[in-house]
């Protein structure tokens, strides 16, 4: 590997922290200066940093880390500074340096109360911080020290901007991640330890890439799936995957706007994103093995929250249980373990961040209008608010996964993958899930619809009738919401912009066994785990 | 031809493929350009439709106006490339049908019925297949592998792509007068033209998942436009369940087309798809198992039984909305699907030489039980309504016994009369303001001559009178079912006897139900009343224009509305001639028979079944005509004689007879009294029609339709919200959020109890230090 | 060897001694308590120095006693600190910490 | 009586005293201390009152300079090696060096600390340097010793001036109960501790801890090898231990704490729950590691439970307390819990358990002594130490927010806070053992992390999400020895969390059984 030492990547995941520092120095009361360095940092991070890969990276070459670095960090236990981007983490740090600027600008001139923006603006920017780090970490140690750098300034900006039930969210959010990330270490650690070459020397390395390609070989089969199993707990918790996702309800619930925004858009995407750089490529079999089970997961995840969706009253709450649902499309095209159902995994990431940032952002516009978000009380948003409501109706049909916007790329082929899943893993189950997930989608119109009907269409109440507060988008809302609304076309339109990127990627992740077929299979002399169907896992 | 040769353009690009070319003429490989533009034009009126003096209208006009007539070029491009491509390429005249990738591809049907087309154009060139036009370009990749987005023009494209923006240009300007004024009347025109360009990407595409894009998309501008006046929430619920009704039906289509890719090896290629599944490349369960998951999109989206129920409910849209989409072109997807993936269908459901097959069985149920239906509506549109299922019914049954070019040539005439029908309904209610055969129409053909007119010609296409277009298409369709050993023809695919007799009965049903709406809505006295306050129905437009309307008598409009109705009057009186059937005529025009099959079926190519094509027969068309005019003749008996005599004879406009037959007569009864009782004749018609309209059949199938099939739709949506409740509340927030948070408790609650030891008493403490040491050791001792 | 006479006499001034610091109330008594334990330690140290050949015992022996006396000067401090704010030394009394 | 002959011993093998050579580079930090703890002590007898003001930074010269040959010898023992002395008693090699600069460096932030708390309550003042000094002095000594008479002595020197500090106050009854409470449970330990000694002393015939850990092998009646522990040398190990258990408040030896903590003077409070519990560990650690290696098969499954029991017993009952004091203190029994872990483990990979032990303690002290620095602060204005009078202290003293906040997190060990390398380098520890109850062990430790996560975010939530008490937003003044105790610890404990090859580098220790 031609570790270049480029220092491209280190910038983008170190600036947001440096302007954060040089806010903390800066008076509370110069609010302008604040969010003008808030601003400044994140949107010319975002300018340059989308400016220099767009023109630096190597689409041709998008399977390969790029940009790396790599460096001592820690070294009694071997753990290194390595950062590297290939085109599976391309789409998802685009993503976080165009939402984080986007929340500066929504949150201009509507800090939650208690307002105080240096603070606000401080975590927004630690997060993004720990968002990149996360994306571009090529060790194990280092990426699970940005996974968890994120926690913290989420935790407060729920705790502290949040709606009236905020300490129980916030404190769920972060024992519920913590659970998870607990048993992960352990995992990464078992790994460091087990992890030996074929003649029998240990690695004893954190390094991903390293890791991916031992690929799991020599482990005995129960310490491969007890150590997937504790990273499946780490990531699964994050996505949040069925049974691990009440606390995403609350979290979002409680969440301020810009919080909810952040925490779907990129934060859940933290977990999947493990799966297909961590957990898959590097124990290829024990994934094979635990793929039934993800799959029962992610499609009960798909019903069960549309079933959520359907049964509340809380316009928020209902996109969050839409999070559950939508994750479990993801999940589902993860769990195939092909490069078809990865890629709309990757894909799906992309696109469930733009639609449902948007939903929440709306979502958010919404609550300052009327102050509350109660389903029943809304109605007639598109005769109060035509702009807002046409932009929800865009969204809830983008969020339903219609073609030729960014949703469907997600939906569609995760239930195609799912058809024929990887060698080894039971098509007979997941056909069945497909068919599930198929069902799914039509929950997810059902409940999209239904909100959109209640809120959007009707007359307003009596109540906010003759609401003066109740004015159209503004101008802070239309900037931050347009890159989202055009690139959720532009991506529906032109999916190869990211299915180019992530292919080959995706391919070179996933274990050769998975795919191969026939004299390929043989002489890749694959271990029997890929051959044989294994039925309920 | 001339202007299709300027646009022929002689690149040669890529291997000759069974069936299809990337050459050809210009126009063919860049249709793309037809879906674009009306894009295009969504966008602009969109963002910029408000500020222009015609709010929009202009652009949406304008666009469809340039595509109709690229539409036309593309038409009559065809026409030349279709006879005359082959002959440039008579080198590659032999790898046409079988390349080497396709070697094992038997074209195993009659040669003759190849050739029945093969007549010898003006070139009098070779007889050969038809041969498409693709062009593609790379939309994703996985896997390393690419997947092509891209367009596949035969016979069946062009003809879809005129019908599209032909009806589309029509409703477009009959809308500017009758939605003028609308509070949304910018966003209506650019909800037409991303209708227009949705459409038109459906019926030009060449791989599966572009298929569903588009499938979808046309989805969503019917949600948008049948929701046009959303303010009320009974037509945003029509919105939501045609919507979701189609999301159902989706399920099958997405399922349908994985299976259809993974069969086929990875591919979303609707030709390679269809040519591997004639070639018996492709499983047949696969196929039958993939045929019936598609057949459930059909069934949704072309309004099929079950699925159906969505359609009435759909005319809470503006009127030219439901003509444009609602009859003449979305619902007809369904069909149009079926006939592009005609390979996997036919195989699938093993058309050939079966008596009978889901889809056929399918058609024909439906368009009995939507003719039905039909007779017990007061709402002109809602008749029209489940006369268009009804109408599809029949496409989809002539696709089912094989019948494909009948099917597609019944689209085609449909798609004419059945938007003549629906604009005139809403001329007629643009003037009444309301949609109430019963209470608000009546006599209006002393009121709006025009409208009367065209709307008496298109009916009589729809009910298939000689020789409007509904004529030879529903004719085609009877012969295509092969069932009729009873009339000596001969040919077709199957033995489809009982397509065949649920045809005719249903051509009865159709002039039954169509000679009442001439009657409630035409003739008799206007039944409006002056002062009606109902606003609920036409919401076309604003209040005041509406007061100003409201104390006049009706009258006819301008051209806007007119000039459309007579248009479309033209064609439903003259289309049917394009596909004549052979033998119709001899000598020196014999070539302007089967026109329509000549061009439009894809006959000969890889990708398309060799079907066999029967012949018409004079006594068949005879005998189908004359139960459709008994139908007619039925209910004209009721309507025009009897409910007018007893109109005249009360003084009022009466739309019923006021007393039923309320007694049955029993069938020795009427036996023995048959020649001599002298209102027998009354008697059994209006048994039959009345029975009809009130009586125990038509009556059962609404009451069917509307307490089982219908509430079950709403039920589903019901009980799945009170599932999510149930799972909610006793799943999510008892059991899983409650084991989450009783975990907490109870380990607070530990707390609480271990600090109840922390007494404060020194010795005490010094005792648990001690018993731990004396414990520990204990255990280590003699434990471990 | 009376090695194991020794130690049992250790272990039994051992047990009363915790048996004291356990239960009795006044403050003086549980310090003499802890002198019974530290004492059980000398004799099991001078016993086993001495079975075991080596001075070592004894020299720790010395230390022990050494600290003892400073423990005990420290404890008796607090217990004087205590009487002199209390008015009592009677351990049971002191609970005002707990939870 | 003949002495000689019950003691069995040859009168001629009795011979004369020879001085030991003394290596005074080796000894030089104890000496050092020594001098300016009896330099305070003068001082205070001869100028009384006159001094006050000179005492605090006499002792944190003293602190400061004791560094000075620390260093100079952690530069010469990389290059000549261990030093011994005494006959292996006395060892001063990498480990030992590096706890002595904790040891010192605690030492100088609790002084910090003390300046203004001390100067401005109604006590002496200089006696209580002298002693601070005294007590880190045995901390020092404990660092080095390898015999089970210096571990008691140094154990004994520490102790000792501690429960004077713990009693300080003199005229508050809390504070006499808490050093009543400490004196009597330390005293009780102690004796405890001293009765497995002997019998150690008894089964070995050795004090230093490596003839002993030699000895432990074979049965010492019949010199046979032992494939398992005789229930005397069992009893002994446990005796010992539970000495150094107390002093580290594990669980079920931990009850003295809460109660203690919350009646001393914050600064001492801070002193005992960092550096004292620090010393306990560094005892443990000689004594498992030199003394007791040979015997894996008592010391871990008793590790095993006292880690088990402290993590739980700690983070349940903390949970439950309103005082952040207390919190502190149950707090410090999970942490003990942690720290235990490796222990348990300890026999099958050594290196790996000391250096995570010494990285955690070193880690341990930056941050708890931060979380003290920031309640005594706080204190300052609200006079209360209950968790909340801690409500909306973001609302009017901002920086301080931030530093309790990163404490906390670091506690909880949240990346990337320093503490979270500690709580992961146990993990590496308990994993690379890799057995089942290692694993269960990582489990608990996991799952333990969770429920201290659960308190210490509660803090921080109050901190930032809570309105002050009665709107009061008058700000706080922050004495500058406050501030820099302050700003060390969070530097400290940030740079060990962003670089934690800052702090491993250093614990990555090896330890020299000596002689």
């Amino acid at each position: 590997m031609n570790y270049d030492n480029d220092w491209f990547l280190s910038v983008l995941t170190f600036t947001p922290l440096v302007g954060a520092l040089v806010m903390m120095l800066i008076p509370k009361a110069d609010e302008a200066l604040h969010k003008a360095i808030a601003l400044a940092v994140s949107g010319g991070l975002f300018l340059f940093g989308t400016f220099y890969m767009l023109t630096e990276f190597d689409f041709d070459n998008s399977g390969a880390m790029q940009f790396n670095f790599d460096t001592n960090w820690i070294n009694v236990i071997n753990s290194r500074y390595i950062v590297g981007v290939d085109g599976m983490a391309l789409p998802l740090i685009l993503l976080t340096l165009l939402v984080v600027p986007l929340c500066v600008i929504y949150s201009w001139d509507h800090f939650p109360e208690p307002a105080n923006p240096k603070a606000f603006l401080i975590l927004i920017l630690i997060l993004e911080t720990g968002m990149i780090g996360t994306f571009v970490a090529e060790d194990l140690i280092l990426f699970f020290v940005f996974f968890e750098v994120v926690l913290l300034p989420m935790f407060f900006m729920i705790a502290v901007w949040g709606g009236p039930d905020r300490r129980y969210a916030s404190l769920k959010f972060f024992l519920f991640t913590l659970f998870g990330s607990a048993l992960m270490i352990l995992a990464f650690l078992s790994l460091f330890f087990l992890a030996e070459d074929p003649s029998g020397v240990a690695l004893r390395t954190f390094d991903i890439q390293a890791l991916t390609e031992w690929g799991g070989a020599n482990l005995t089969r129960s310490a491969g799936l007890l150590i997937f199993g504790g990273m499946f707990m780490g990531f699964g918790i994050k996505v949040p995957m069925f049974p691990f996702h009440t606390w995403l309800p609350d979290a979002h619930t409680q969440a301020p706007t810009v919080g909810s925004v952040i925490l779907a858009a990129v934060l859940l995407k933290l977990g999947t994103y493990g799966f297909i750089r961590i957990a898959i490529p590097i124990l290829p079999q024990a994934a094979v093995e635990w793929a039934p089970w993800i799959g029962l997961l992610a499609v009960i995840g798909i019903i069960y929250g549309a079933l959520g969706c359907l049964a509340q009253t809380d316009m928020k709450r209902l996109i969050a249980f839409s999070s559950v649902s939508h994750m479990g499309f993801v999940m589902l095209g993860i769990a195939t373990l092909t490069t078809f159902g990865i890629n709309a995994a990757v894909f799906g990431m992309v696109a469930h961040g733009l639609i449902t940032g948007i939903l929440f952002f709306v979502a958010g516009s919404v609550k300052d209008r009327y102050h509350t978000l109660e389903i029943e009380r809304l109605g007639g948003l598109l005769l109060q608010a035509p702009r807002m409501g046409w932009i929800l109706g865009f969204a809830t049909m983008a969020s339903l996964g219609l073609p030729g916007l960014a949703g469907f790329w997600g939906e569609f082929p995760a239930i195609l993958s799912a058809y024929n899943p990887a060698n080894g893993v039971s098509e007979t189950i997941f056909r069945t899930y497909m068919v599930i997930a198929a069902v799914g989608t039509v929950l997810a119109a059902g409940y999209l619809l239904w909100l959109l009907q209640r809120t959007a269409f009707g007359e307003p109440s009596e109540e906010f009738a003759n609401d003066p507060e109740i004015v159209d988008a503004s101008r802070f809302e239309y900037v931050a919401w347009a890159p989202m609304l055009v690139l959720i076309v532009v991506l529906g339109i032109f999916p190869n912009l990211i299915f180019k990127t992530s292919d080959p990627a995706v391919e070179k992740s996933l274990h050769p066994c998975l795919s191969a077929e026939g004299e390929e299979f043989i002489a890749l002399d694959c271990p029997a785990v890929f051959g044989v169907e294994v039925a309920g896992g | 031809m001339s202007l299709s040769s300027l646009l022929l353009f002689a690149a040669d690009a890529g291997p000759a493929l069974p069936g299809y070319t990337f050459a050809g003429p210009w126009i063919l490989r860049n249709v793309w350009l037809l879906p674009l533009i009306p894009a295009l034009s969504f966008l602009a009126i969109l963002f910029f439709g408000k500020r222009l003096p015609f709010k929009g209208a202009e652009i949406g006009i304008a666009s469809v106006l340039s595509i109709l007539a690229l539409a036309i070029v593309a038409n009559i491009a065809w026409f030349d490339h279709r006879d005359n491509y082959e002959s440039e390429k008579a080198e590659d005249a032999a790898g046409l049908l079988l390349s080497d990738e396709y070697a094992t591809v038997a074209i195993d049907g009659e040669p003759d019925s190849l050739l029945l087309s093969a007549d010898a154009g003006e070139g009098g060139e070779a007889a050969h297949g038809s041969t498409a036009v693709r062009n593609e370009a790379t939309w994703f990749q996985s896997g390393g592998q690419e997947f092509k987005v891209g367009t596949l023009v035969d016979g069946q494209a062009v003809m879809m792509l005129f019908v599209v923006t032909f009806i589309s240009t029509l409703v477009h300007v009959f809308s500017t007068e009758y939605v003028a004024g609308d509070r949304r009347y910018t966003h209506y025109f650019a909800f037409l033209s991303l209708f227009t360009a949705s459409m038109l990407l459906l019926v030009v595409s060449a791989s599966t998942i572009q298929f569903i894009t588009a499938w979808e998309l046309v989805g969503v501008c019917s949600f948008a436009l049948i929701g046009h006046w959303w303010e009320e929430k009974p037509n945003s619920d029509a919105a939501l369940k045609a919507f979701l009704t189609n999301r159902v039906g989706d399920i099958g289509l997405l399922v349908g087309m994985i299976i259809l890719f993974f069969s086929a090896g990875q591919t979303f290629d609707i030709v390679k798809i269809n040519t591997m599944a004639l070639a018996g490349e492709i499983p047949q369960r696969n196929l039958t198992i993939a045929a019936l998951c598609l057949m459930a999109a059909v069934m949704s989206k072309s309004g099929q039984f079950i699925l159906h129920t969505w359609l009435p409910d759909a005319m809470a849209g503006p009127t030219p909305v439901s003509a444009l989409i609602h009859a003449a072109t979305m619902v007809v997807a369904g069909v149009y699907m079926i006939a592009r993936l005609y390979g996997v269908f036919f195989v699938g459901f093993s058309i050939e030489g079966s008596p009978v097959n889901p889809m056929a069985l399918i058609g024909m149920f439906t368009l009995i039980f939507a003719g039905l239906l039909a007779f017990v509506q007061d709402d002109i549109k809602k008749v029209l309504a489940y006369s268009t299922v009804s109408q599809l019914g029949y496409m989809v049954m002539a696709l089912g016994v094989g019948a494909w070019t009948a099917g597609m040539f019944h689209l085609f005439t449909h798609a004419f009369f059945k938007a003549g029908l629906f604009l005139g309904a809403g001329s007629v209610a643009h003037s009444v303001h309301s949609f109430d055969m019963k209470k608000d129409m009546g006599g209006m053909r002393k009121f709006m001559p025009t409208t009367y007119k065209t709307f008496i010609i298109c009916t009589l296409a729809l009910v298939g009178i000689f020789p409007f277009a509904g004529f030879w298409s529903k004719d085609e369709i009877l012969v295509g079912t092969g069932g009729w050993g009873l009339f000596g023809g001969t040919g077709g695919n199957g033995n489809y006897t009982l397509m065949l007799i649920g045809g005719i009965f249903g051509a009865a049903l159709t002039g039954a139900y169509m000679t009442r709406v001439i009657y409630l809505t035409f003739f008799g006295e206007f039944r409006h009343v002056a002062h009606h306050d109902d606003h609920a129905v036409d919401h076309g437009h604003a209040d005041d224009a509406h007061d100003a309307h409201a104390n006049h008598d009706p009258h006819e409009h301008g051209p806007a509305i007119t000039i459309p109705l007579i248009l479309l009057a033209g064609f439903a009186t003259l289309i049917g001639l394009v596909n004549l059937p052979p033998g119709f005529i001899t000598g020196n025009l014999e070539s302007w028979q089967e026109r329509f099959f000549h061009f439009y079926e894809p006959s000969a190519a890889a990708y398309f079944p060799a079907i066999a094509h029967g012949t018409p027969s004079y006594t068949l068309a005879i005998f189908a005509s004359v139960v459709g005019l008994l139908g007619v003749g039925l209910a004209y008996f009721y309507y025009f004689v009897l409910v007018d005599r007893k109109s005249k004879a009360m003084g009022e406009s009466l739309t019923e007879l006021p007393n039923g037959p309320t007694s049955k007569f029993g069938i020795l009864k009427a036996g023995h009294t048959l020649l001599v009782e002298k209102y027998y004749l009354d008697h059994l018609y209006t048994d039959v029609i009345a029975g009809g309209t009130k009586g125990p059949l038509a009556k059962a199938v609404y009451w069917f339709n509307q307490n089982v099939l219908d509430a079950t739709v709403d039920g589903v949506g019901r009980t799945s919200v009170i599932a999510g409740k149930a799972v909610y509340e006793h799943i999510d927030q008892t059991v899983i959020d409650g084991a989450v948070n009783l975990s907490g408790v109870v380990s607070s609650e530990t707390g609480a109890g271990l600090r109840k030891t922390q007494n404060g008493k020194i010795q005490q403490y010094a005792a648990y230090l001690f018993a731990g040491a004396t414990l520990l050791a204990g255990v280590l001792i003699f434990v471990i | 060897m009376l090695l194991n006479q020794f130690l049992l006499l250790a272990a039994v001034l051992f047990c009363l001694g915790v048996y004291g610091v356990i239960t009795r109330k006044n403050g003086v008594m549980v310090l003499m308590s802890i002198e019974m334990i530290l004492n059980a330690v000398n004799i099991n140290l001078v016993a086993f120095g001495a079975f075991n050949g080596t001075p070592i015992g004894s020299v720790f022996a010395l230390f022990v006693i050494a600290v003892a006396a400073a423990e005990v000067g420290i404890g008796l401090a607090i217990v004087l600190l205590i009487y002199r704010n209390k008015k009592s030394i009677d351990f049971s009394e002191v609970d005002l910490l707990k939870g | 009586m003949d002495f000689t002959a019950l003691a069995g011993l040859p009168v001629a093998d009795v011979v004369a005293f020879t001085r030991p050579a003394i290596d005074w580079h080796a000894v030089a930090p104890e000496l050092i201390l020594l001098g300016f703890g009896a330099l305070l002590t003068l001082i205070d007898v001869i100028f009384l009152d006159r001094a006050k003001q000179y005492t605090a930074a006499l002792a944190g010269v003293g602190l400061l300079a004791t560094m000075v040959p620390i260093l100079t010898l952690a530069n010469d023992i990389s290059e000549t090696g261990p030093r011994v002395m005494f006959d292996g008693a006395f060892v001063v090699d990498e480990f030992a060096l590096i706890m002595k600069a904790v040891f010192i460096l605690s030492g100088y932030v609790v002084i910090l600390l003390s300046t203004n708390y001390i100067g401005e309550g109604d006590y002496w003042e200089s006696e209580y340097y002298g002693l601070m000094l005294s007590s880190i002095l045995g901390m020092v000594v404990m660092a080095s010793s390898r015999d089970l008479i210096s571990i008691f002595v140094a154990f004994e020197l520490l102790s000792i001036p501690s429960y004077m500090l713990a009693t300080w106050k003199k005229r508050s009854l809390e504070s006499n109960e808490a050093g009543l409470k400490y004196y009597l449970m330390g005293v009780f330990a102690s004796a405890i501790m001293l009765y497995g000694m002997s019998l150690l002393f008894g089964v070995s015939g050795e004090t230093i801890l490596t003839k002993v850990n030699a000895s432990l092998t074979s049965d010492p009646l019949t010199g046979d090898a032992l494939s398992s522990s005789t229930p005397i040398l069992t009893l002994g190990i446990i005796f010992v231990i539970v000495g150094f258990a107390f002093k580290v408040s594990a669980a079920p030896f931990h009850s003295w704490a809460p109660d203690t903590y919350s009646g001393a003077p914050i600064p001492v409070t801070a002193f005992l729950a960092v550096a004292s519990k620090i010393a306990g560990f560094v005892a443990l650690v000689q004594l498992v590691f030199v003394g007791f290696y040979a015997r894996a098969d008592v010391f871990q499954p008793l590790m095993w439970i006292l880690a088990a029991a402290s993590m739980i017993i700690g983070n349940l009952v903390a949970l439950r307390q309103t005082d952040i004091v207390r919190l502190m203190a149950y707090s410090g029994v999970a942490q003990a819990g942690f720290i235990l872990a490796p222990l348990a483990v300890a026999g099958d990979v050594g290196d790996q358990a000391l250096s995570s032990i010494v990285s955690y303690l070193a880690i341990y002290a930056a941050m708890n002594l931060g979380a003290f620095a920031v309640i005594l602060a706080a204190a300052r204005k609200t006079g209360s130490t209950s968790i909340e009078s801690m409500n909306g202290l973001f609302s009017y003293a901002p920086g301080l927010a931030v530093a309790m906040t990163i404490f906390m997190f670091a506690l909880a060990g949240i990346p990337p806070l320093g503490g979270w390398f500690a709580k992961f380098q146990i993990f590496f520890a308990v994993v690379e053992q890799g057995g089942t109850w290692a694993i269960l062990l990582g489990v608990l430790l996991a799952v333990n992390s969770v429920i201290a996560l659960y308190y210490y975010a509660a803090v921080a939530r109050r901190i930032w999400a809570d309105e002050a008490p009665n709107g009061d937003l008058t700000p706080i003044r922050i004495p500058a020895s406050l501030s820099a105790a302050l700003v060390l610890t969070v530097v400290a404990t940030l740079v060990f969390g962003f670089l934690p090859g800052s702090i491993s580098q250093f614990t990555d220790v090896g330890l020299i059984a000596g002689g």
